[in-house]
């Protein structure tokens, strides 16, 4: 488990230098002056102009300009925001805040329900199958931007069921339990449609692992022993299940938070998807940057976790061994 | 189900080549003053803020998110063959090092890379299709390689080798072309997720603003959601059918070739 | 212990071959340790082992497969081991692998017709009219009718069918040495007899030699001159089919004769 | 002596998208109380398909079942009730099967698997007793308990196995292909351990098996079974010794592989003269 451990986190370092690397590399090779990048458009005094200057190097050639990049991301030095007026690093933890607060209760639910379809389709076979194709082509073909817009045309605009966008009223509520209810009144509508896309991988993947399980020889022993279907499901089939899932939850991470920064610009969440969108627009790269560098390190560290979860659950890959008799 | 998706995607390709021969190519900018009117027998998909007409606009659009999903989706998988056949074939250092990269292209967040990219660099098609090709090739190159491995593996191909054929023709000859089928597969899957990227770009106002597509008329509806639903309803709906078309497309070539199937 | 009684150039002649494997997780499996042995013209040599005795591995390293990490290979005289692949490619012929996995061992998109055609045109002369020359080569396999076969796939034959298809795939290219890796495992007790028949006959009108692969003592018995027992990547015994089953040295060897013991004597 | 398990006229189809598809056509089996049974025959000749019927393994559909008569302990059941095998499973009749590794659930420990079988039968308190005397009944050290299943190898594996189909004293021990996938000297261990249990407990054993040498030597009488029927039985002896079926003979031919060989190497003049 040490070695699992160990392995994993040397294998994040290569990964981590390519994104802070690439960071680097785009920000030169933007036409003109590198400051321009760094900068962007916002009026700033030619004193801090020349700090920068100095303090990357940028008259320097460019492997030391490169150097004094990475020691300044190493420093937590990602540069400033002029439009927010913040250090990068701060405005993206916080928003990167947001942002999970609306992913991993999304997540969650979404392995659930994605789990509960796959029994469902294996339960009934024929129309389990159609209803289990349905569910994954949609959660892979439908823009999630989109499915956003339609959920607040119908049910903010036309219905005025729920709060088209936020995190929280304008207004303001009191008490503990009414500004949970408050949020929670918030998140369904991009919960949802961050959702939709995970109900599909997950209820695929544990459509086909629990398939799989079901028929595997050891299931045979536990029926021959005498042990009910139940238990049967819970302690032999449910767990071999779960491996493939783990890991396609931790390698479609990635899409997910992806997914998440898609919906959050359309619900105005104040997370990194805002942050990114608003950035955009006003030409503030080293945001842009910061939240590049930022999601690529959450998508390592996510990857990191899912191995060892799975090392943690099956014990086979604890121990190193690599299967065959 | 595999004939109307793939009925779908040609009838999509015609009416993007006969788009620019049956219209004037200034038409689907024509501004005009009936400005966001709603779907009605003169503009059926009603028409924007500056009183374009969505549906022109929605048929102009076919040809950019078709070209970059095709395109950036035969690149990625020109590039994936080759790849991952070199990957899988050779193994040993240069295979490591593919993979390493593919797996560094596995965590990377495509769509703020891409968004990144573009943003600095600058938009246009051909560099939106490079970006996404540029990023999408690993899935292939993955399957590919898997393909590859096992095929090499089996007896025809050593014995090939055993009698004497070249290493090159065993792969060009026995091997690419039983791989070819999950290539096939996973490259329509890069089809839709190269348009579902190409609007999201244009939807996030990466793209040029001279040029129409999907995304870019979804974009104008996300500013207008409250006051005109049409330009939101119908562009995103042609994303979503073509996206679902070549999902069920893929999905089909894959149970085709799932020898469990059947 | 048996080279005196080995003929003087053997056809093939294994010398202290070694290979080892790298697995996932970065233990070593020594698959073949220090092999040395060698098959004369016309023989049959029978190399037994249980699965994961390394006798697949040694196969392949036989073929050139794979290469071994030390020792040497030396085919009809001349050492094979160490040459580029486009060096091996004439002398490749000399010896032509049957697989165990007939299924796997034709390219699916290729009819019966273009996979033995490949042989052929791979062969030293190859015949300039490929049709007669590939039913020749089927009806000394016994596929019957041969004209109604050729534009099968072999997935459209029967196990049988396909295992003779690949002993003549191997015949096209007129090797000295047919290496068959457990060529009847798949197969039913009645087509194993057949098959065998088959093997014999053609090493009486060809002169073939096979060195053939088997967990199963009971086939050695039947049908090889010699007999190598592989346990673990070493050959613990070798000796005349007749020595190892009267007077087996190896505890090993013992056992697997015990095992193989012959109906009558256990039901008796 | 009485029959422990007597099965008529059984037949197993399995509906194949409309097609009916025997896996079993006639298959009649009995086994004595306490005797051994061989069912010997070739993969696809349906006699593992026999065996998970006889459990109720089986789904129903795809499988369609059929029997003239089907008896445990000379009562009478319905083939196709699970419910009732279900109650006989783990009590009367345990199985093992061919190999060992993909049988264990890879996730959990070996003792919690023996445990499972055990807390059916045993009370609480008594568990822990029970799994170390059945471990010491298989002949594996007590540390095994606590090992993945992959930590094992193929013999302790299947003594594991064997753990669990006796944790509930079976009457009946159906043993499916026990030692095909075993190294050849695991083999003969397994085959005396299971001699040795069968003298221990006193329970019958049906032993399914394609290798004539270890049913002769493991059992009284054998079944012989040919493309889903049970087409020859008898005593051992008697069977090997003259058998009146082709098929049995040319499965007794292949097994003395007397068939071509020897015939041939007889023949062959010089043949040895390169090994000898």
């Amino acid at each position: 488990m040490r070695r699992l451990l160990l392995t994993r986190l040397l294998w994040a370092i290569p990964v981590v230098a390519v994104v802070v690397i690439v960071n680097f590399l785009l920000t030169r090779l933007v036409p003109g002056d590198p400051l321009v990048a760094i900068v962007g458009e916002y009026p700033v005094t030619p004193e801090y102009l020349a700090e920068i200057r100095h303090n990357l190097q940028l008259d320097q050639p460019l492997a030391i300009q490169l150097v004094s990049y990475l020691w300044a991301v190493m420093r937590g030095d990602l540069g400033f925001s002029f439009v927010n007026q913040q250090t990068v690093l701060s405005l993206v933890l916080q928003r990167a805040q947001a942002s999970l607060l609306l992913l991993g209760p999304a997540l969650l639910l979404a392995t659930i329900v994605g789990l509960l379809f796959a029994r469902i389709s294996i339960a009934r076979r024929g129309s389990g199958r159609v209803l289990l194709s349905a569910i994954v082509l949609f959660g892979f073909s439908v823009p999630v931007f989109w499915l956003g817009q339609m959920l607040i045309v119908l049910f903010a605009v036309k219905l005025h069921w729920l709060p088209a966008q936020g995190m929280a009223s304008m207004r303001g509520v009191h008490g503990a339990l009414a500004t949970g209810w408050d949020f929670f009144l918030h998140w369904i509508m991009p919960g949802f449609t961050v959702g939709v896309f995970h109900v599909a991988v997950i209820a695929r993947v544990a459509q086909a692992s629990l398939r799989d399980a079901m028929s595997q020889d050891f299931v045979i022993t536990a029926r021959a022993k005498g042990i009910s279907e139940r238990a049967i499901f819970w302690r032999h089939i449910l767990p071999n299940a779960l491996l493939p899932v783990i890991t396609v939850i931790g390698y479609n991470f990635g899409a997910a938070l992806t997914g998440t920064i898609m919906v959050e610009s359309v619900f105005a969440w104040p997370g990194l998807g805002t942050l990114l969108l608003n950035s955009i627009t006003n030409r503030d790269y080293p945001v842009v940057q910061g939240i590049f560098l930022l999601s690529g390190s959450i998508i390592v560290l996510v990857n990191i976790a899912t191995d060892l979860i799975y090392g943690f659950i099956d014990p086979r890959i604890r121990s190193g061994y690599s299967g065959g008799r | 189900m595999a004939w109307i998706s793939g009925g779908f995607v040609v009838l999509l390709c015609m009416v993007a080549v006969l788009a620019p021969l049956l219209l004037s190519p200034d038409a689907p900018f024509q501004i005009s003053n009936s400005v966001l009117l709603a779907p009605s027998a003169g503009h059926w998909f009603g028409t924007d803020d500056l009183g374009r007409d969505v549906l022109l606009q929605v048929i102009w659009g076919t040809r950019i998110s078709l070209i970059v999903g095709i395109v950036s989706a035969l690149a990625a998988g020109i590039i994936g063959l080759v790849v991952g056949a070199i990957s899988g074939y050779c193994g040993g250092l240069a295979d490591a090092m593919i993979m390493r990269t593919t797996e560094i292209f596995q965590v990377m967040p495509i769509f703020v890379l891409a968004a990144l990219i573009v943003a600095m660099a600058g938009a246009g098609e051909t560099r939106i299709i490079a970006v996404i090709a540029g990023l999408s090739w690993p899935q292939t190159a993955r399957v590919v390689r898997s393909e590859v491995l096992r095929i090499k593996g089996l007896g025809y191909a050593e014995a090939a080798r055993c009698l004497g054929i070249s290493e090159f023709r065993i792969l060009v000859f026995e091997i690419i072309p039983n791989a070819v089928g999950p290539v096939i597969a996973v490259s329509t899957l890069t089809a839709a997720f190269a348009i579902l990227l190409e609007a999201a770009l244009s939807f996030f106002g990466l793209t040029s603003s001279d040029t129409i597509s999907w995304g870019s008329t979804l974009s104008t509806g996300q500013r207008l959601l409250y006051t005109a639903w049409w330009l939101s309803v119908f562009p995103g709906t042609l994303i979503f059918l073509t996206a679902l078309a070549f999902n069920m497309f893929g999905d089909c070539v894959r149970e085709a070739l799932d020898p469990r199937s059947e | 212990m048996t080279t005196e009684t080995q003929p003087a150039r053997p056809l093939l002649d294994v010398r202290s071959a070694s290979i080892s494997f790298k697995q996932q997780h970065g233990a070593m499996v020594h698959a073949v340790r220090s092999v040395s042995f060698a098959v004369g013209a016309g023989e049959t040599v029978a190399l037994v082992g249980e699965s994961g005795s390394g006798k697949s591995s040694l196969a392949r390293l036989v073929l050139c497969l794979t290469r071994p990490d030390s020792g040497e290979i030396h085919l009809a005289g001349e050492r094979i081991d160490h040459l580029s692949n486009r060096e091996l490619r004439t002398r490749r012929l000399l010896m032509q692998p049957v697989f165990q996995d007939a299924s796997a061992a034709f390219n699916p998109r290729r009819t019966v017709m273009q996979s033995l055609e490949q042989a052929l045109r791979c062969s030293a002369t190859p015949p300039v009219d490929m049709r007669p020359a590939v039913e020749e080569l089927l009806e000394q396999v016994r596929l019957f009718p041969a004209s109604r076969l050729l534009n099968r796939f072999s997935h459209e034959l029967s196990g049988g069918q396909r295992q003779r298809l690949g002993i003549a795939r191997a015949l096209a290219v007129n090797p000295r040495l047919i290496v068959a890796d457990e060529p009847l495992s798949g197969a039913d007790v009645s087509i194993r007899g057949q098959i065998l028949d088959l093997l014999i006959e053609i090493q009486e009108s060809r002169g073939i030699a096979y060195l053939f692969i088997t967990h199963d003592m009971t086939l050695a018995r039947a049908f090889a001159h010699r007999v190598l027992v592989m346990y673990k990547g070493e050959i613990v015994e070798q000796g005349t089919t007749e020595q190892i089953f009267a007077e087996p040295k190896n505890e090993y060897t013992k056992i697997l004769v015990k095992a193989a013991a012959s109906i009558d004597d256990v039901a008796a | 002596m009485a029959d422990i398990l007597t099965l008529d006229h059984l037949r197993v189809a399995f509906d194949v998208q409309g097609h009916r598809v025997d896996a079993v056509s006639d298959a009649s089996i009995r086994v004595p109380d306490g005797g051994s049974v061989g069912l010997v025959g070739e993969s696809g000749s349906g006699k593992s398909t026999l065996a998970r019927t006889l459990m109720g393994l089986l789904t129903t559909p795809p499988a369609v079942l059929e029997a003239k008569s089907f008896a445990v302990e000379g009562q009478s059941l319905q083939i196709g009730d699970h419910a009732a095998i279900s109650r006989l499973r783990g009590n009367t009749f345990a199985m093992v099967f061919q190999d060992p590794l993909s049988y264990l659930n890879p996730l959990m420990r070996v003792g919690r698997q023996i445990e499972e079988a055990v807390r059916l039968h045993d009370g609480r308190a008594a568990v822990h007793h029970r799994i170390s005397e059945l471990l010491d009944l298989v002949h594996l050290p007590q540390r095994v308990a606590r090992s993945y299943p992959h930590e094992l190898s193929g013999g302790m594996r299947q003594r594991a196995l064997l753990a669990i189909a006796l944790a509930c004293r079976p009457r009946l021990l159906l043993a499916d292909e026990p030692t095909t996938a075993l190294d050849v000297t695991t083999q003969m261990e397994i085959l005396a351990l299971l001699r040795e249990l069968r003298r221990e407990l006193g329970m019958a054993l049906l032993l399914i098996s394609h290798d004539l040498v270890s049913v002769a030597e493991l059992c009284d009488e054998v079944y012989v079974m040919y493309g889903g029927r049970t087409i020859e039985h008898g005593p051992c002896r008697e069977i090997f010794r003259s058998p009146s079926h082709a098929y049995t003979k040319s499965l007794l031919d292949a097994a003395r592989a007397q068939r071509s060989g020897r015939k041939v190497l007889e023949t062959r003049p010089g043949a040895l003269s390169v090994g000898g």
